[in-house]
């Protein structure tokens, strides 16, 4: 890039990923970038991740996909998207257009199917590939990848051996023990981590007598679910060598350096891209007001410092 | 015509019926874009609590004074806060969203019902008083209160009612099929309940007369980001929110 | 008691337990009921539920115990309580002055404590018993009982085995599959099931760079955790053949039906007490209301109506 | 004296400073028993963000009109919502909570910082005009702004600002010491932040002068049922909403 933004203070580096701010966006919740032109400059956000990708094209859910709970909301989108191809012929060259690093989140129903998904998606223009695990595994009867640690693993490897990308893994929080999931992942070759990704919820219609989505459950995002989210990133911090994206419920820049003093390199912003379409950008500036008023030169000398031993808490940070 | 962020200044609120309320702010940005059958996005408030922004349709702009007017119902937690804002107070909106109608109708008739009538006001002042003629339809006199606004938009205002308080006793698909077979109208744009856009478009499909629909789906971002609104199309997904909320009625095949 | 409240058309009968209306209250949230003598009628109340109790007093943690969060709050009180003694000594005396079912959540950190406390709870004036499952196992190095299905029968086994009371068991949201949990207490005997216990949780003060709560993490609890407790009383009734108390983030009459349509055939309501200090009564009037609307005799017809197959779909309600 | 959830009606709001602002509320079930020390807890909107009540110390009653009054500083999102209510708006408000200050004392001294000086002024009325004399500390000038209220209130009103913008240079234990030596004082009450209240305590203890002091503790309920305020007394815990807020200084063993 010709000049570093912000004198290269709200630089990072995730795993090889250099971004120009932490800032990227939560998949799914910021379309494919392209929607957002009219709000931001593209070329202000750290890295844009884009909507869940398949194979083939996926028609996503019937019935109500979105419902507002408190300070949050339900959705049961059911990951439809154009499919791979579609992807690479249509939306990747306009995204080229822009000196952004793209992230691209991936998903399949069996280790074979993220595999080929990496493989197609090993082209000039991606510079990252996200994992998302909390899908069914078909072949499995249907249990959750991420919530089974060598089904985890497993999707990893396949990636892994499909791609020359860097590989972020997204967890779920929906575990009784993350750390073993992220170790569990770490140890498959993942190079970062980003979490949370959605609780499972759901809302009844007490008129109608019945669920409101039409997938019945949901995944609940927004600032309700921050305090786990934070919750399980200082745990992450503690326990794994690979850097963690922090995401769950941000909505400002206080809440982005809260994640990253309890250990994230980096942060995502999902479902307040609704909200302040131009978030991914704005927040940049927040960051650098709090840098100023605590006399912090970079962004990553706070990552970690709440943790209980501070920076010396994260193993990644004192490899 | 680019969507923007803007802190609309409220001008004032109006009353239309015991439950539904007139807001008119001022926000020329986008009030100088916005087309008949666009809408806008709204947080009603700085909280998380209601968290998303509300989508209304523009019920009608004033290029000259920067100002564009929504019209609600308070019904839930976001509109009961909406109804407490006074001249002067400031609210985020982001728009105009979406494609707006087809204006290129000879003789258009307007077919409404509930909240639907909004847009089509708009809708109705774009093709200029006493163009349009209008059908609309509701349970009760109260609900079609909206003809104090049409007498004098339109041409010709049809009525009917649920229970017969007002106007024709029934649906407006009690007076539609003679309104079609006249053969006046060349185009139909109707906004209301599923029920009553299917049975409209129909209804025109039978009579061979165009007929644009509005949908309303659930949507939390508006942009075409979230995927909340999409729904079915020929041979390809469909979203509300910046496909619509406008369709040629034979475009849309899963409502 | 002399005459039915309502016409009895809120009664419930969980388990034995014969409560006027659906509504008890949280364990540590409703004190021991006595605090909220200005603004309620004990007597209109389903059940007392009072805090945690344990064997010996406990003095809870130190630091700040509390913190708002979005639609929410997190706790870290640590079980403060004066003890199974004083409790028996002062508070129960008191309690038996209301015509009211009194439950108690009682905790220890080894299966033997647990019924020790059960034990010595075992008396007249004391309805039934809740375990809290979510502590400590102290001889398995701290691991939480309500995380392991072992542990948590374990717990129950050694309850029943003191206490002639009924015994509800109160399980913990923060587990992979919490049907898996409310299968194995069901096989240890509990008598019904509570849930949910909170979500675990932290907030970071931006500025001291420290966790806000002296215990560093906390329970979540309120609103926001409302569509995961649902979700898991939906998950759950289908699985079980007792009885579920649901609980989690219910503000009002519209909340507390959501759970009964969800399966619950009772509620409890816990941080609302500290915002309505009358709503352990007051929320009955919004059921009456529900059940005219829907021309509904009584609340009991009402559970179950949203699972998949209405009250088919659960087990407890078909034997 | 049972406790009430009252729907207060707002009377209006005055400015003290930049980011204090002084509500007045109807609530006669409130007013007419509310003693000095004690606070009240305020819902200040029905969403669920912000979700929990926040505790005022109460300023000030008048009893005729059936009102009271807090002073707040507008620093959260609670307060925010809080400085835009008008006269005529309802908020429901619980108390009146906790025990409040002895009355016993024959010359009383107040010593307050910050927010603390408002349930201070409920105190001085409550001794009755000139009654008492009253030691302010504050960083800045701005700070003691109080003065405008105690001139009035107190007889005689002592002044430390930390940069000396006001009154002595220093802290209030600059001017304390010889105010307690000169043996005018049979009790002292202060209430503002930990340090300054743990020295004033330490200060009274060896000047063998009574003291009381009046705790904020982060509470979620103010009724005793949620623990979230407890602190260690002699022997027992102590909850600051109902044993407390205000505790002779040897009473509290662990702040």
């Amino acid at each position: 890039m010709v000049k570093a933004l912000y004198e290269g203070r709200l630089a990072v580096d995730i795993a090889g990923l250099k971004m120009q701010t932490p800032v990227t966006t939560g998949s799914g919740t910021f379309g494919f970038g392209l929607e957002f032109r009219d709000f931001l400059d593209l070329e202000k956000v750290g890295a844009v991740t884009v909507k869940g990708t398949s194979l083939l094209p996926a028609a996503g859910n019937k019935g109500q996909r979105a419902i507002e709970t408190p300070s949050g909301m339900l959705n049961c989108i059911g990951l439809e998207n154009p499919g791979s191809e579609y992807f690479l012929e249509h939306t990747l060259p306009e995204l080229r257009k822009y000196d952004v690093p793209v992230i691209v989140n991936i998903y399949g129903h069996s280790p074979e199917e993220y595999g080929e998904v990496a493989k197609k998606l090993d082209v000039d223009g991606v510079d990252a590939v996200e994992i998302n695990i909390s899908c069914p595994n078909v072949k499995e009867g249907g249990i959750v990848f991420g919530t089974c640690p060598e089904a985890a693993a497993e999707v990893v490897r396949a990636v892994k051996a499909n791609t020359s990308k860097m590989v972020i893994t997204k967890l779920s929080p929906n575990v009784t023990d993350i750390v073993t999931m992220a170790k569990a992942v770490e140890e498959a070759g993942t190079d970062a981590i980003s979490m949370i990704n959605t609780l499972l919820g759901t809302v009844i219609d007490i008129d109608r007598q019945k669920p409101v989505l039409g997938n019945i459950t949901g995944g609940l995002s927004g600032p309700a679910v921050r305090p786990v989210a934070v919750r399980l990133v200082y745990q992450v911090a503690q326990a794994v060598n690979v850097p963690i994206i922090g995401m769950g419920g941000i909505m400002n820049a206080r809440d982005a350096i809260e994640f990253m003093l309890a250990g994230a390199s980096a942060v995502s912003v999902g479902t307040v891209n609704f909200i302040q379409p131009d978030i991914a950008e704005t927040i940049a500036h927040g960051m650098l007001e709090y840098l100023d008023k605590h006399n912090v030169q970079s962004i990553n000398d706070i990552v970690g410092l709440a943790l209980p031993n501070g920076r010396a808490s994260m193993p990644y940070l004192n490899k | 015509m680019p969507k923007t962020i803007a802190t609309a200044k409220v001008v004032g609120q109006k009353v239309l019926n015991s439950t539904i309320k007139i807001l008119e702010v001022y926000a020329p940005e986008i009030a100088n874009q916005a087309l008949p059958g666009q809408f806008v996005n709204v947080q009603v408030c700085k909280n998380t609590a209601p968290l998303l922004r509300r989508p209304f349709g523009v019920a009608g702009v004033n290029k000259e004074a920067g100002t564009f007017t929504i019209i609600y119902r308070i019904i839930g937690e976001a509109t009961h806060i909406l109804a407490d804002v006074c001249s002067g107070d400031e609210l985020s909106i982001v728009g105009p969203l979406g494609k707006g109608f087809d204006m290129t109708a000879e003789k258009p008739l307007l077919v409404g019902g509930g909240l639907g009538l909004a847009p089509l006001k708009f809708l109705a002042e774009g093709f200029g008083a006493g163009k349009t003629d209008i059908l609309m339809g509701g349970r009760t006199k109260e609900e079609v209160c909206w003809t104090c606004i049409y007498d004098e938009l339109s041409d010709k205002v049809f009525v009917t009612t649920d229970d017969g308080s007002d106007g024709t006793k029934g649906t407006v698909m009690a007076l539609l099929p003679e309104l079609l077979a006249s053969g006046v109208y060349d185009c139909v744009y109707v906004c209301g309940p599923v029920p009553m856009m299917k049975a409209v478009a129909n209804a025109c499909l039978e009579a061979n007369v165009k007929c644009q629909v509005s949908l309303e789906k659930y949507m939390a971002c508006g942009l075409g980001a979230c995927l909340s609104c999409a729904c079915g199309g020929i041979g390809k997904r469909l979203k509300v929110c910046t496909d619509g909320p406008v369709f040629w009625a034979e475009e849309v095949v899963e409502w």
